[in-house]
């Protein structure tokens, strides 16, 4: 997010999903969306047979690959390089769109300085992929004519995360593939509001709509609007730093909402240890997971269908949620939980339904200005959508760019090798991520229909890997890293490459993450979960 | 192979094919050589050759040449009996091969009976 | 090329293939260089000549000498009586009626006689792997002709003014069609041959394709030109491997002499033509059925509109006839329509080819005049009822066609006469049925056909011939019950009207029409327990007359089933229940004392 | 565009140019039956039902397949177009077992209303062993189970799974009276292709395919649909949640391919149809919990609700309000995660709040 | 014959190549591998699959719909024997049984060896010469048991 944010001005998805099928050319990268975004990989397969041509770029063989005109299994961790290779080819053979650069772009010859020294056959040694893709590839993209960039965790779920999203917006801003039908760069969003959780300032540095708490400014507007005394001026910990500090004995509370750390978050027994310094922890949750047994308060919620509300999806619409059974019990909407709370705490606040706080969301988010949950009652409606009469914003960067004068910048980056690497102790990589079947930590999969046809942990290995292990299909295989070991059903499948094992993440009783590590890119913070170096062996 | 272009390109393949077909079909002149028993120990297939190496040489068309057993003149064998167009049917006798070119260019090419060789005369 | 005095034309069809043929043409050659006349005589092998029964066929020309059933073994004497010394081998010729007396010349013999061969016409006349032997017929002409002094329109109008009709059952006027496909807006048409003649007892399709195949892709030409395809597919059943390699050869010939391929006689126009092989399904004649096919997936057809002229193969205007209809176009183009309109019918024009089959005594292929009678195939061409038995029906249009008695025969034939009376011109099977026929049975035996090619899309076709056979089955059984020929009716009226493909749409033809003209014998069936034909085995009882039988005791020894007992010189009896009806009994009796009734 | 105008049923209707007779009915209030037409996906023309009469033309034709054109007459309840139907209707009913009684179609079944519209309780053609094509159930997977004997033949799944989901893990298998729907030949569907969206399970008109977590959920007219948004992954696809009005449950979650409002044009994945019992899992949380001794007790929401803010506001006195963070949820709704921030930033006074955006 | 996962993929591309970027060619494809392989063997329609990116289902939706397509090994040899009325009333069951003994398999089975399949048929419609056998396409009429040793040794 933030990579698209500096380089475009925003950083959500820029077109909507009807701009997927007027792709000419869908460069997919880091995301095995048949199985994170089934939908999306369905019209990602339509237009392919339509005619589109594909180019998937995935260190694992996914189902996507299949139908690829050009795959590339590049290196993990090697995605600057390979995208700055691409963008050699593109400028070496002058296949760049010099208008639109010259009109809506800066930084140019820094991009063109990095980019000179990644030759194919430079990006090929570093990327282990052949040169003659790379050529492929690049022309593929160049010659749209309306080019299409997707990715998911595969690129932002490392340490330099950032970097590989720059690179991807270097590229589309070079061959110009931008602010059209058809073209843009796509995030696909992971989580169901993480949009929409980003929308709301749910970040330690924003206010809504991604309005800055250093700002002296916007503070006075929102303690105008909540009617309250200042507000905090410095940004706040993220995330893995408030799980440092608690470590640390630095922070002593946390309050945790719908969250479950102790299965999602890297290294887990890193997690285990800090949660368990803190002086008090409450857990605002629908099951009693790995986490809220460690609270102290822990709120019973009301889950999906059992509250009004809104989420904002990976195309920028907001979308209606709405209840359709009652909670049990006593659990009670999040919403009404919070505002109770607060009201615990002594704040004068009143909100009356979920349609309330939307119209509070919609006074003081300029973006969510014309939203109203009556307005989406008629159907979703896409941000920015300053005014009550405003139609909604489907694709983004139309003629001119978020940033204050209006133009694009290139943000130019070396590759760097990352932070952890297999060696002779830990042979190999290890990669975690979402199956189809099951989302996050599972409570809520794992306790449906899914649940019994995926029910444990498997650990993909390519078959010579099993081979040299002595190892058959559904044994039991053992994976350690520097910091915690799990096991789990070998699948043998050259899904992955040789040396290489992909594990999900979605089961508490073997987390993949009691392998990762704590390692965060520097720009956004996100995990490194792509690569572990692990050792492997026959359990 | 050279392409066919033209309709003349077509007509071409068809004349030099003819032959071939020609043979099918009973052809404008009818050439029959006695081939009985006593018709071959008499030189008939001498006749016979001389007759296609003729037909042959002038490039002649619709012309057929069949064969017929004993018809009963065997001293006057070898017989060589033409029928041209719609005409009477013509047998020479005592037909040697030296007679042949004569008899073709004379009666088949010209419709003129080569009257010393005559023997007999059929409508 | 030499000059040859004798042609001798041996027939390398399939049926003439599979009785030998193939020896008997290696030991001509053999036979013909030993003697050293190999540079006289040339041997041919030609294409069929529509009289298979009595294959391997040999002519001789000049003289148009008809051989049949030659054998390997009779060729010695061939050449020296008849290629040596000029006599013909009488007990080899094709003997009529009977009377060997006079040596017919091949068009003189009946069968042929009456026929009038346009589709067929070089069919057994020329070497179907030489272009030069189909160009010395003047083939091409007609495309020559097209393609210098014509315009497309021209060429429609041309095939319009024949009146020639789709051969292949349905009967659409093909220049009608041909205009519909030649209208349709499209950068990209294709024109189709179906050749995947599934019918049991038709090879009019085959013979084409072996025979003559430069006429089908010279038809096929004229039609792309007309019509604005440059790309052509020949469907063909994949058992048919001799028409596909001859095919195959063709389209390399036509190629080689750029009759085929870019800028056809240095014109505009250009066509690209494959060949598809079936993979044995019968619904595939089907033409949306065949396009699905030819793109590779389940022969299923689809319903219309949208019409192949305008949605056809990969969705582009595309146009379909069948063997039979193309290689009657160059004969059109080449003499004008108004020579063809003026055979046949007022409104069934030219010739039409048949495959007579059945209780007949000359069967094959036989091309007549639209509007010539049945009676004429049957008796004059024909030949007649086997063993002088007495016709009975005969059943036309192939298993989708409906059967026709006594009272039909002087019907000339045409579209419109055979659906006036239940039956249709199908791809022009003819099937011969004498009095030993069991109708019900005759009937059964098309609707297993039809309900085992059905491809299952559709319910009425699907469900309904499946139940119509289940009916049919035990009425065969004695089992049938009085309401069943109401469901008959009533089944098969309904899927005529619902199924979405010829296939459905006429597979109860069969079944509607002997229940119409021959419904007393279903009710003998269903009635009497009885098969008045004696052809339905279960239904059959083999019975010995006490007073004739002489207690021989022949019978009782060759039961399969021990069904027969009584003493020496004493009549016997048949258990009933034992008995398999393998009719042994009745053969083996030296005193015809066992009825089958 | 040139509307066509055309006659059906004596009443005048102007079609758009592309229209089939059958989507010219529907735009003029006509109803015309249907088994294998879906407007989600492709037409097969299969099913024969919708048969309808059109002068000038010879055959009936089917209204689902046959495009429109101006001055087109078309009858779709004459005389013989309702010989018609009630034939084809009779002929598929010959194999198809009558459990309606049990069956989980009962209700929304397409053939069960053509039927009784037809007024056919049974086919006239039905011999003993016709029924039952003996096929297994197949109910090895979680998600549905499908019952091949009855099973119509429409294709609909085919269609559903190869232009909506985009699989095409199942096809027509053999022909003729032995076509079936199956994953490739010697797969069950548990190794094939299939991903379980349950496209299929929706579109198919019959009972052959029923949502196993469903059956005795409800009855179709016991249900009220809730139209609302997908949690799982950030697509957003519309969902229409159906409860029983008397249990107050979750029966199923269908889509809806002709909503005007879906993002997802009505496709889903596993998750979205399948992924629901958890709400009203066994284990769901009902009161607030407090734990004291290292175990947890039930409590009244005030209690807990001042134990926290008690205890939060003495922590922020001692060691600051940074002390305190914030975790709030990608899963949450706006509303909720606009709350929890507005908590920390405005009551608590913290800039200490995130989320797991990037998991 | 044993292949291996190689030699089949090598195979099969080598068919699938000419009808890599045309449109149409499952069905010569799946013709190609059966007079490859003498069959479709599961593997080989995997690769195809994979090659041609054509989905398993749709491959053995076409397979199963034409009847020239076998899913099973098919013997060198194809025997039919005659099961209709004449030939049944004459002993063809009998041939029938003794070729299952000799040959130890089943109706419409293969012998281990591929040389064989043994197919009984309706009608071969030479009832004259019953009970009626063919092997590929030679017809041996008149058939008994003892005679069956013969038969079957002159097809290797």
């Amino acid at each position: 997010m933030k990579g698209l944010g500096e380089t475009f001005g925003s950083g959500a998805m820029t077109n909507d999903f009807k701009s997927i099928k007027e792709a000419d050319v869908l460069f997919v990268i880091g995301s095995n969306t048949t199985e994170t975004h089934p939908v999306i990989g369905s019209w990602i397969k339509e237009c392919k047979a339509k005619g589109a041509k594909l180019i998937v770029c995935d260190p694992r063989k996914i189902e996507l690959s299949r139908y690829a005109d050009v795959h590339i299994r590049h290196n993990s961790g090697s995605d600057v390089a390979l995208v700055n290779g691409i963008m050699h080819v593109i400028l070496r053979d002058g296949l760049q769109d010099q208008a639109f650069i010259d009109e809506r772009v800066e930084n140019f010859e820094a991009l063109r300085k990095v980019v000179m020294e990644y030759t194919p056959e430079k990006t090929s040694e570093i990327t282990g992929v052949p040169a003659e893709l790379i050529e492929e590839a690049a022309r593929t993209y160049a010659a749209g004519p309306n080019s299409a960039i997707f990715y998911t965790m595969g690129i932002t779920q490392h340490q330099s995360g950032t970097d590989n999203v720059r690179s991807l917006a270097n590229l589309s801003l070079l061959c110009g593939m931008m602010g059209r039908p058809g073209t843009g760069v796509n995030p696909l969003r992971g989580q169901n509001n993480v949009q929409g959780a980003c929308d709301m300032g749910a970040l330690p540095n924003v206010f809504t709509g991604y309005q800055k708490v250093d700002s002296k400014d916007v503070r006075a507007r929102m303690s105008d609007l909540w009617a309250c005394g200042d507000l905090p001026a410095s940004p706040g910990m993220t995330l893995v730093k408030m799980m440092e500090a608690a470590g640390k004995g630095d922070l002593k509370s946390l309050f945790i909402m719908g969250e479950n750390p102790m299965v999602t978050d890297p290294d887990t027994n890193h997690v285990r240890h800090a949660l368990e310094n803190l002086d008090f922890l409450v857990v605002q949750d629908i099951f009693l997971t790995e986490t809220a047994q460690m609270a102290d308060v822990v709120l019973p919620a009301a889950c999906w269908a059992e509250k009004e509300g809104t989420y904002t999806n990976t195309t920028r619409t907001v979308l209606r949620v709405r209840k359709a059974v009652e909670a049990p019990g006593e659990a009670r909407a999040d919403w009404e939980i919070l505002n109770d709370l607060a009201r615990s705490f002594g704040a004068a606040w009143d909100f009356r339904s979920a349609s309330d706080v939307f119209d509070a969301i919609a006074a003081c988010t300029p973006s969510y200005g014309g939203l109203s949950h009556r307005r989406l009652d008629e159907g979703p409606l896409a941000w920015p959508c300053p005014t009550a009469d405003h139609p909604g914003t489907p694709n983004l960067h139309v003629g001119k760019f978020a940033r204050p004068n209006g133009k694009a910048t290139f943000a130019p980056r070396e590759w760097q090798k990352p932070h952890e690497w297999p060696d002779e102790q830990f042979p190999f990589l290890a990669t975690t991520g979402r199956i189809l079947y099951h989302y996050h930590s599972g409570s809520m999969s794992r306790r449906s229909a899914p649940g019994e046809f995926v029910r444990e942990l498997f650990i993909e290995i390519n078959p010579a890997d099993a081979q040299a292990l002595h190892v058959d299909e559904g044994m039991m295989l053992r994976v350690t890293s520097r910091r915690g070991t799990v096991s789990g059903k070998a699948k043998i499948t050259d899904r992955v490459p040789p040396k290489m094992i992909f594990l999900p993440f979605h089961f508490a009783e073997a987390g993949a993450n009691l392998l990762t590590a704590a390692v965060v890119d520097p720009d956004s913070e996100t995990p490194a979960y792509k690569i572990s170096a692990v050792k492997v062996e026959k359990a | 192979m050279p392409k066919i272009k033209t309709l003349d390109d077509l007509k071409k393949i068809k004349e030099s094919t003819m032959d071939l077909t020609g043979a099918r079909s009973q052809g404008k002149t009818r050439i029959i050589i006695g081939m009985g028993t006593c018709g071959i120990a008499a030189g008939a297939r001498a006749v016979m050759e001389a007759v296609m190496a003729e037909l042959s040489r002038r490039g002649l068309k619709d012309v057929s040449v069949e064969t017929t057993g004993c018809i009963g003149m065997c001293q006057d064998e070898p017989l060589l009996d033409v029928i041209h167009g719609g005409e009477s049917r013509i047998t020479y006798g005592k037909v040697g091969p030296d007679d042949v070119p004569r008899i073709i260019a004379e009666h088949v090419v010209n419709g003129r009976v080569v009257e010393d060789k005559v023997i007999g005369r059929t409508d | 090329m030499g000059l040859y005095r004798s042609h001798v034309l041996i027939c390398g069809g399939t049926g003439c293939v599979s009785s030998g043929s193939l020896e008997v043409l290696e030991a001509l050659k053999k036979g013909l260089a030993e003697k050293g006349m190999d540079k006289e005589i040339l041997v041919v092998s030609t294409g069929c000549h529509g009289m298979c029964e009595m294959g391997p066929i040999v002519v001789v020309y000049p003289e148009g000498t008809f051989y049949c059933r030659v054998t390997a073994a009779d060729v010695p004497e061939l050449i020296e009586e008849h290629l040596y010394k000029g006599r013909v081998v009488e007990r080899l010729i094709y003997k009529g009626e009977g009377k060997a007396s006079d040596v017919p010349h091949y068009t003189e013999i009946p069968f042929y006689k009456k026929q009038h061969r346009i589709a067929l016409r070089n069919c057994g006349y020329i070497n179907p792997d030489s272009i030069d032997e189909y160009i010395a017929r003047d083939g091409y002409a007609a495309l020559v002709k097209a393609l210098t002094e014509m315009t497309p329109e021209a060429v429609i109008e041309e095939v319009k003014t024949s009146g020639l009709r789709g051969r292949g059952g349905g009967g659409f006027p093909t220049g009608l069609k041909w205009s519909f496909c030649a209208r349709s807006a499209g950068d990209k048409k294709y024109v189709i041959c179906n050749a995947d003649e599934g019918d049991p007892g038709a090879f009019m399709d085959r013979s084409l394709l072996e025979g003559d195949p430069h006429a089908v892709v010279e038809g096929m030409l004229l039609g792309a030109y007309a019509m604005g395809a440059n790309e052509g597919y020949i469907y063909c059943r994949a058992e048919y491997p001799l028409a596909i390699k001859r095919l195959k050869r063709t389209i390399e010939q036509a190629t080689e002499y750029g009759l085929l391929g870019e800028h056809i006689l240095g014109t505009d126009f250009s066509f690209e033509l494959h060949i598809k092989e079936g993979a044995g399904a019968f619904v595939c004649g089907e033409e949306t059925a065949l396009m699905a096919s030819i793109e590779g997936r389940r022969g299923m057809p689809r319903p219309r509109p949208p019409f192949p002229a305008n949605k056809g193969l990969w969705g582009k205007p595309s146009n379909i006839n069948n063997v039979e209809t193309w290689a009657n176009v160059p004969s059109i183009i080449r003499n004008g329509g108004e020579w063809y309109a003026a055979m046949g019918t007022e409104k069934s024009k030219g010739t039409k080819v048949f495959a007579l089959t059945g209780k007949v005594n000359h069967t094959g292929l036989v091309e007549v005049p639209m509007g010539t009678t049945i009676r004429e195939i049957v008796f004059e061409i024909g030949g007649g009822i086997l063993n002088g038995k007495k016709f009975k029906a005969v059943q036309i249009g192939g298993p989708s066609g409906g059967c026709l008695t006594k009272d039909h025969l002087d019907i000339p034939i045409s579209y419109e006469s055979l659906s006036q009376v239940g039956a249709i011109m199908g791809s022009g099977g003819l099937v011969v049925m004498d009095e030993d026929n069991c109708m019900v049975d005759v009937a059964k035996f098309f609707l297993e056909f039809t309900q085992a090619e059905s491809c299952g899309k559709c319910p009425p076709c699907r469900e309904g011939t499946k139940k119509m056979l289940d009916i049919l089955t035990r009425i065969c059984a004695g089992k049938g019950k009085p309401e069943d020929l109401e469901a008959l009716e009533y089944l098969g009226t309904m899927i005529k009207e619902t199924s979405l493909c010829g296939l459905g749409q006429t597979a109860p033809n069969p079944v509607l029409t002997t229940l119409r003209y021959f419904r007393d014998e279903y009710e003998a069936h269903i009635n009497e327990k009885r098969c008045p034909a004696g052809a339905c085995t279960e239904l059959t009882r083999f019975i010995i007359d006490a007073d004739k039988c002489i207690g021989c005791t022949k019978c009782a020894r060759v039961c399969p089933a021990d069904a027969i007992t009584g003493a020496v010189k004493q009549p016997h009896v048949i258990d009933q229940d034992k008995c398999v009806k393998c009719g042994a009994c009745a053969e083996a009796c030296p005193v015809k004392a066992i009825d089958r009734r | 565009m040139q509307a066509i105008d055309l006659t059906i049923n004596g009443k005048k209707i102007a079609a758009e140019p592309g229209m089939t007779i059958l989507q010219a009915a529907r735009k003029g209030g006509i109803h015309i039956p249907t088994l294998c037409e879906h407007p989600a996906i492709p037409i097969a023309g299969a099913c024969r039902v919708c048969l309808v009469e059109v002068e000038n033309s010879p055959k009936l034709l089917t209204a689902c397949s046959s495009p429109v054109a101006p001055g087109m007459v078309v009858h779709t309840h004459s005389p013989r177009v309702l010989a018609a139907r009630k034939a084809v209707v009779e002929l598929i009913l010959i194999r198809h077992p009558l459990d309606c009684f049990s069956c989980s179609s009962n209700g929304k079944c397409e053939l069960q209303d053509v039927a009784y519209e037809l007024g056919i309780k049974a086919s006239p053609f039905t011999d003993e062993g016709d029924t039952c094509r003996d096929y297994a159930l197949e109910d090895a997977n979680p998600f549905y189970v499908r019952d091949m004997n009855k099973c119509i033949l429409c294709g609909r799944c085919i269609r559903a799974c190869d232009s909506l989901a985009r699989y095409h893990a199942i096809d027509f298998q053999n022909r003729g009276i032995r076509t079936m729907v199956h994953p490739p030949v010697g797969k069950d569907l548990e190794h094939s292709d299939c991903t379980f969206c349950g496209q299929c399970v929706q579109l198919c008109p019959v009972g052959a395919l029923s949502e196993k977590a469903s059956t005795g959920q409800g009855r179709p007219w016991e249900l009220k649909s809730v139209k609302t948004t997908c949690s799982y992954c950030g697509v957003g696809c519309e969902l229409n949640v159906q409860v029983n009005t008397r249990t107050g449950r979750i029966a199923n979650v269908t889509t809806d391919y002709l909503s005007p409002t879906a993002v997802n044009e009505g496709r889903c994945c596993v998750k979205g149809r399948f992924a629901w019992q958890y709400v009203h899992s066994d284990d769901r949380l009902t009161r607030p919990l407090i734990k004291e001794n290292g175990a947890f007790r039930e409590a009244e929401w005030a209690e807990a609700l001042s134990l926290v803010a008690g205890r939060m506001t003495a922590i922020k006195e001692d060691f600051g309000p940074d002390a305190i963070g914030f975790f709030s949820s990608a899963r949450c709704t706006n509303e909720e995660n606009y709350l929890l921030q507005r908590l920390a930033r405005e009551v608590v006074g913290t800039n200490n709040v995130d989320h797991c955006a990037h998991l | 014959m044993t292949t291996t996962q190689e030699e089949v993929l090598s195979k099969v591309r080598e068919i699938v190549s000419p009808w890599k970027d045309k449109k149409g060619g499952l069905i010569p494809i799946l013709q190609q591998a059966q007079h490859e392989f003498g069959y479709l063997p599961p593997e080989v329609v995997q690769a195809i699959s994979d090659e041609m990116l054509i989905p398993l289902a749709e491959i053995y939706g076409v397979a199963t719909f034409y009847a020239q397509f076998h899913l099973k090994p098919r013997g060198r040899h194809v025997v039919r024997v005659c099961r209709g009325t004449a030939c049944h009333v004459r002993g063809s069951l009998k041939i029938l049984e003794k070729l299952k003994e000799t040959l130890h398999v089943t109706d419409n089975g293969t012998t281990e060896d591929l040389r064989f399949t043994l197919e009984p048929v309706a009608c071969l419609g030479a009832c004259g010469l019953a009970p009626v056998m063919t092997i590929d396409e030679q017809t041996f009429g008149r058939v008994r048991p003892e005679m069956l040793g013969d038969i079957l040794g002159k097809f290797e």
